[in-house]
């Protein structure tokens, strides 16, 4: 276990040290550690036994409070495990195609590397703390790769928008930490899990863990950063933008599912659904490639989120599977898409913009195989019968429909806002598909295009082959399949009537769709495109005040404090000049008055004084003289 | 042998100085040996103190006593100063930082080509008055070695620093100095209320410093006596006596609104002084108030925690504030020390064993990043004589490697897991949170400090290193990637933070016994005397 | 025997007869023999205050050595004279300025 | 009135009017003559008030030495010149101002002052030259020593000054 864990650090750190010139040999070793991780992550999962295993490791203590870097496997940390890796090594292997001949490939597969140790340490750990410490790890990745091309502007701006909204959501995390310290004493999760009473302010330090999460899982409403975030290489945005690093709020809170209250999961619920329903919004009128799967992913975590608020961890896990390797399918294929054009572009020249739709169209006489995966990971995505997404769908909305039953009214507006996100959802998959594959080749006429190299058709290939149902389930109709049996042992509730509702409910958003989009309508809502002026209000309310605070405080620092000080010392030196002043005409006046006088009496005396020995002696007599009067008076 | 340990690890320094003395000033060269030699032979020493030392007892160590000053004055009672010198979970690792930073700002000082002999003189006093006032515990010794070290200071700013240098020399005089006068109007009363134990009939006037922690050891009636029932004004003269001493020593810190002299100083100072002001100097502070402001006001300190906090707290947000509006790189990271030793007041103000040890922690391992920020920004300074910020983008394709230890300097100082800050500060946040002396809204609003952090130091990274290249300064200076020397220093300092940050348990082997012992003893000395009025 | 009051005024008169010698005249030898004049005052008070304490010999002791004193100050005075005589021409002290400024 | 008793008055009345001639004479011959009557009526007096050996001391040293070195001055000088040195006087409202107040102080002192002689009356095998011998070598040995090197520093330093070396100016 500890193998899976630090060999994609082993690759990072080998990508470091190497020089450029043999930048080469990266390409090969990277991958290849990911694989050895991931068979061994494999390893782990099929020996994987009903008690959780831990490794003990010391890690530091303050005075009597220890703190561990214990490590634990669970069911869904090593559903989590191979997830990470699998997607990992797809994503490395892809890279080695997509990222050819850039000139900062060490830095790119060494960063690939970290960011794959510490997802793994997030997945792993056993310690809220040690979790906190890769929580910031992978957004530092995250950082590295958005902005990997750093000569863009756009990226490094998206680069720095991620992290500082990461770092928000993390201020809060660790505030919740805090109150955890504080009110339970222990990090340890074997221990904080395990207790049984509440302790004091529980609620709201799982609602600050859960900023965290609305940082890292770009929820409402910190999700802006996420559709920025796809300047970074598309690889990276499907690894971490899509089935890894955004999961890993969703995988947190069904880590620490147990210390969540009611109260705290009613919140949870109702940002998860927010998020769901505005991102599915602004996914439908997006005109690029990525944004419009950045919005769905967002979307997607939404309703992980609102599962899990509901109750139904274990089905948000299912889909956090599901669409790990279909998401990250479609994020693969995109960018395939992307790089065989942005490389016919270059054969001849011609300029637009690839990732726009708008310019796309009828690609899948050029590009088959792509098609082909796009197709199958966007009917997952879409919930269309068959598909992974589907039945996992179908696990989210049996858990919502139970959770609704359970309570009060509102709740049913949850439930009712899902089947809209989920309706919205297959609109906006196959207006992209639509758009991208189907109907006329518009500004790709002229390009001589070819498919994708073998190193990326491959793992698009098998991410969309695991796409389908059965990777899941045998029955596809029935989530209750044989990893929902390690993520809950045991019967758990089903009823058939859901999955016909709701692969009726999909056909009929299928068949809306493509009316809507033969016909060549497309939606066009400001609001929705510029995801509800979110932007736009942060900066008004938080960046644009706190850029005034700081030149303020500056000011305060220049003129203020320097002020009074500078006023202090100009005081000094004023009364300095008063004093010197006084001095010079006051003190030196009457001295020199003085002086003047004795100058008279001096050039009086000098008369029968200057050296005539005599005189001295006249008048050291006559002071003698005037002594003894003195002393006899 | 290891009686004289201290003695040897703070003269050391002055000895080459006076060698220095004889070696005429043309043999520029020679001048940086010597003070290597020191450096080394310090460390050398260091190495045979960590293996003296006891590591679990929170006790002072390897301790040297000698009768200094002894002065009968009559009825005034005696007047006593010893050479006291002795080595705790606090001042060791402090102790080996800045041999440490000594070593690395020896290293960096090789540039130096004006007026070499003076230079390396006056650096050699330095060392010596640091290690010095690291290591006293009588108040009238570390005075000295604290004072000490405000002369070489004001020269090396002076004479060898930037453009204003003489601007900010006197402002980092006028304010040190403001600070030791409190300091010393302190010191004068804690003299004259505090009687040596060991003392018969005749009252001795001690300057220990584990005396004058004792409060069964004042004088009755006397003007510090926990026990006398005056005040001056609205307070007792004990919480005046903290107050000043929190001034005076919050200058050196420095904390808000006390810095101002910082952000000029750090500009102005040539590099390897900026090493030095940011990573010892600033501790000196720090360090003040562990060991004299708290043990001896421990009820004081109860009493004022909030204020500590919070002018911890305002320091994090405010530096972090200015950091973001500054446009001069050196003084970005200038605030960024304010801002980083809010951290150590907030920590120190919780008085609880994480937070102590976080601000210990935090010492360390500022002085360390803050060592390696302003190494980085003298090595820019060095290639082009421009510190703007605006100036420059796009460097991270023309010096690669200087991005990646910018990067490495950069996210160690704002927190990244991984780096000793981040060890630092989280528990510095986990004590002040579960502190019962501070509000819960202190240690949230300090995680503001956090977000801040992020936002200026990636703007910084942004605005310098990515975008296309082009420097708007001098044009004839040429962007050169590191040369030898700088990788050395670079990569030991950031070999060391990171081992801190991911293992940090070494480190905390020394702070653990003198944090725990420091926390309770406060709580408990403190509690008592606010019982008992 | 006459009273001790004699010798006293007697001293008292030398010694101011002395200071008007050295005051007056203006030449260099006259004023050493004015001063001449006044140790021989001191003297006399010397031995005078002497007769007040019989059996004892201090006073006389210190004339004595006052006596040796004059001698030297006398032998060393005029060998200065003069050597001043033969460099300045002169042995009036006012002309010899060269101690002024 | 005794012998000695008027000897005594003589004595000081010749020192007195001796002095006073000092100060108008104007030849400093007669002037050195003058302080020899002077010196040798102190002698006199000396004898009178029991101090034989410092009287005659005062004889030899002063008036067989001092005097006569100073007559050997003046008479070099007169010698340099050519002509009687006559001497002018100068400042004479200063010197009789300082020396009738010094003088009137003085005797105010004395007059204000009464001394009296110890009543215990000399009880000494020795005789008084004895007993002088006998102190200088034991109780005022230092001094006595201190004064034989001045004596012979002066010897020495007169003679170097005296000496007329014409190309070293002083």
């Amino acid at each position: 276990m500890l193998m899976v864990f630090l060999l994609p650090l082993v690759s990072c750190v080998i990508s470091f040290l190497l020089t450029d010139r043999y930048a080469w040999v990266i390409t090969l070793t990277a991958p290849l550690l990911q694989l050895i991780s991931m068979i061994g992550a494999l390893i782990v999962f099929f020996s994987l036994s009903a008690e959780p295993y831990t490794l003990a490791l010391p890690w530091f203590h303050i005075g009597e409070f220890i703190f561990s870097a214990n490590l634990q496997i669970n069911a869904v940390s090593a559903i989590m495990l191979v997830v990470v890796t699998v997607v990992s090594f797809l994503v490395h292997v892809y890279s080695t195609g997509y990222m050819a001949g850039d000139e900062n490939n060490r830095r790119y597969f060494a960063m690939l590397g970290f960011f794959t140790f510490s997802m793994l340490g997030i997945v792993l750990a056993d310690n809220l703390l040690l979790i906190f410490v890769f929580w910031e790890l992978v957004g530092f990745s995250s950082y590295m790769l958005i902005g990997h091309w750093n000569q863009k502007p756009a990226a490094v701006n998206a680069a720095r928008k991620a992290f500082i909204f990461n770092r928000i959501g993390d201020a809060g995390f660790l505030i919740g930490l805090m109150i955890i310290w504080a009110n339970a004493g222990t990090f340890e999760l074997r221990n904080l899990l395990l207790q049984t009473e509440v302790f004091s302010w529980q609620t709201s330090a799982t609602l600050c863990i859960f900023c965290g999460v609305i940082g890292k899982s770009a929820q409402f409403p910190l999700f802006t950063w996420l559709p920025d975030a796809m300047e970074g290489p598309t690889p990276v945005s499907a690894l971490i933008h899509a089935a890894t690093m955004v999961a890993a709020g969703v995988f947190l809170l069904s880590r620490i599912f147990a210390l969540y209250t009611p109260e705290a999961l009613d919140v949870v619920a109702l940002i998860g659904i927010i998020t769901a329903v505005l991102s599915a919004l602004s996914a439908l009128v997006q005109t690029d490639i990525k944004k419009i799967l950045a919005y769905s992913t967002i979307s997607q975590l939404g309703l992980m989120v609102t599962a899990i608020g509901a109750g139904a961890a274990d089905a948000a896990m299912l889909h956090l599977f599901t669409h790990a390797f279909f998401k990250a399918c479609l994020f693969l294929s995109a960018g395939a898409v992307i790089h065989v054009l942005h490389q016919a572009q270059q054969q001849t020249h011609t300029h637009f913009d690839v990732q726009d739709i708008r310019n796309l169209g009828g690609l899948r006489k050029k590009l088959p195989a792509t098609f082909f995966a796009f197709a199958l990971s966007g009917s997952a995505l879409a919930g269309i019968p068959f598909f992974s997404g589907f039945v996992s769908k179908d696990a989210i909305f049996t858990g919502l429909w139970n959770w609704a039953t359970m309570g009060t009214s509102w709740r049913w507006i949850v439930v009712v806002s899902a089947f809209l996100v989920s309706f919205i959802t297959v609109l906006y998959t196959f207006r992209l598909v639509w758009f991208m594959f189907m109907g006329e080749e518009k500004s790709t006429q002229a390009l001589d295009v070819t498919e994708a190299p073998l190193v990326m058709r491959l793992p698009i290939i098998i991410l969309a082959v695991a796409s389908l149902w059965f990777i899941i389930t045998i029955n596809p109709v029935d989530f209750n399949g044989w990893l929902f049996q390690i993520l809950h042992p045991g019967k758990y509730f089903h009823f058939n009537l859901m999955a016909a509702v709701s692969a009726s409910w999909v056909l009929l958003a299928l068949g809306t769709a493509h009316r809507m989009y033969r016909t060549g309508k497309n939606f066009n809502v400001k609001i929705f495109q510029r995801a509800f002026y979110l932007d736009f209000i942060y900066q008004l309310l938080f960046e644009k005040p706190v850029l005034a605070l700081a030149s303020f405080t500056d000011r305060i620092d220049r003129h203020w404090i320097d002020g009074v000080l500078h006023s202090g010392v100009y005081a000094q030196v004023t009364l300095a000049h008063i004093i010197g002043w006084f001095d010079k005409w006051i003190i030196d006046g009457s001295v020199n008055a003085v002086a003047a006088t004795s100058n008279g009496l001096g050039s009086f005396t000098r008369s029968f004084q200057g050296g005539k020995i005599q005189l001295y002696i006249f008048w050291s007599i006559f002071g003698l003289i005037i002594f003894l009067i003195w002393m006899l008076l | 042998m290891h009686a004289y340990l201290l003695s040897l690890i703070i003269f050391t320094p002055l000895l080459a100085a006076l060698v220095a003395l004889f070696i005429p000033a043309r043999a520029g060269r020679y001048f940086r040996l010597v003070t290597l030699a020191a450096s080394l032979i310090q460390l050398a020493i260091l190495i045979i103190i960590f293996l003296q030392y006891q590591r679990g007892s929170g006790a002072i160590q390897l301790i040297e006593k000698q009768n200094w000053i002894s002065l009968d004055l009559g009825s005034w009672g005696i007047l006593k100063a010893e050479y006291f010198l002795g080595v705790d979970g606090l001042s060791l690792p402090l102790v080996a930082l800045a041999v440490l930073v000594m070593l690395i700002a020896t290293v960096s000082s090789w540039s130096i080509e004006k007026n070499v002999k003076g230079y390396f003189i006056l650096f050699l006093i330095l060392n010596c008055a640091i290690i010095g006032s690291f290591v006293a515990l009588d108040f009238l010794l570390f005075y000295l070695f604290f004072e000490f070290m405000l002369l070489p200071m004001f020269f090396l700013i002076g004479i060898w620093g930037g453009p204003r240098r003489e601007y900010a020399s006197i402002k980092f005089f006028l304010y040190t100095l403001l600070g030791s006068i409190l300091i010393l109007i302190v010191m004068i009363g804690l003299y004259l209320s505090v009687n040596d134990p060991a003392s018969s009939g005749q009252f001795v006037h001690s300057f220990n410093l584990v005396t004058m922690s004792d409060p069964t050891n004042f004088i009755s009636f006397s003007v510090l006596d926990p026990n006398n029932p005056w005040s001056i004004g609205p307070l007792h003269a004990r919480m005046w006596a903290f107050l000043l001493l929190f001034i005076g020593f919050g200058i050196k810190l420095p904390m808000v609104p006390l810095h101002t002299w910082l952000p000029d100083a750090h500009v102005e100072a040539p590099t390897p002084i900026s090493v030095i002001l940011a990573a010892l100097l600033l501790k000196i502070g720090g360090y003040g108030l562990m060991r004299i402001a708290y043990p001896i006001f421990p009820e004081a300190a109860i009493n004022f925690s909030w204020l500590v906090g919070l002018v911890g707290v305002v320091s994090i947000i405010y530096g972090a504030l200015n950091a973001i509006a500054s446009k001069d790189l050196k003084r970005l990271i200038a605030y960024s020390s304010v801002s980083h030793m809010g951290f150590v007041l907030l920590g120190l103000a919780s008085l609880t064993t994480e937070g102590v040890a976080g601000s210990v922690y935090q010492m360390v391992s500022h002085g360390i990043i803050s060592a390696m920020l302003f190494l980085l920004a003298g090595v820019l300074y060095d290639r082009t004589h421009d510190r703007l910020i605006t100036n420059y983008s796009g460097l991270a394709t023309k010096m690669k490697s200087y991005f990646a230890f910018v990067l490495i300097g950069f996210f160690a100082s704002l927190g990244l897991p991984g780096f000793s800050g981040f060890i630092a500060e989280i528990m510095v946040f986990l004590g002040a949170f579960k502190s019962a002396l501070l509000h819960e809204s202190l240690a949230i609003t300090a995680t503001l400090g956090l977000v801040l952090g992020a936002g200026y130091y990636l703007w910084a990274i942004q605005r310098m290193f990515f975008g296309p290249f082009y420097f708007k300064g001098d044009a004839t200076k040429i962007l050169y990637d590191l040369t030898s020397r700088e990788y050395l220093m670079l990569i030991s300092l950031a070999l060391i933070t990171l081992g801190f940050g991911i293992y940090p348990q070494p480190l905390l082997d020394f702070i653990n016994p003198f944090a725990r012992h420091f926390a309770e003893t406060v709580i408990a000395t403190g509690q008592r005397l606010i019982l008992t009025p | 025997m006459a009273p001790i009051d004699h010798f006293l005024y007697l001293s008292a008169f030398l010694f101011s007869a002395g200071i008007v010698v050295v005051i007056v005249k203006r030449n260099a030898i006259m004023v050493l023999l004015g001063i001449e004049l006044m140790l021989n005052a001191a003297n006399l008070n010397l031995v005078a205050f002497n007769i007040l304490q019989p059996g004892l010999f201090t006073g006389h002791m210190f004339a004595l050595f006052v006596i040796v004193v004059a001698v030297c100050e006398a032998a060393v005075g005029l060998a200065i004279v003069l050597r001043v005589y033969q460099h300045y021409q002169t042995s009036i002290p006012d002309e010899i300025q060269d101690l002024k400024e | 009135m005794t012998i000695a008793t008027f000897m005594f008055y003589f004595f000081e009345v010749m020192a007195a009017l001796s002095a006073l001639a000092l100060i108008f004479v104007r030849n400093v011959f007669y002037g050195a003559l003058l302080l020899l009557i002077c010196l040798l009526s102190l002698a006199g007096i000396y004898v009178l008030a029991f101090a034989e050996f410092v009287a005659v001391t005062q004889i030899l040293i002063y008036a067989g030495g001092i005097l006569v070195v100073i007559i050997f001055g003046i008479m070099l000088t007169t010698k340099i010149s050519g002509k009687p040195l006559v001497v002018k006087h100068g400042n004479w409202l200063a010197g009789i101002f300082a020396g009738i107040s010094m003088a009137a102080l003085l005797m105010t002192f004395f007059s204000q002052e009464s001394f009296s002689v110890s009543p215990i009356p000399p009880v000494s095998k020795y005789g008084a030259i004895e007993q002088i011998g006998i102190q200088l070598m034991t109780g005022f040995a230092l001094p006595f020593e201190v004064a034989g090197v001045l004596l012979l520093i002066t010897l020495a330093g007169a003679a170097v000054i005296a000496s007329t070396i014409k190309s070293k100016k002083i």
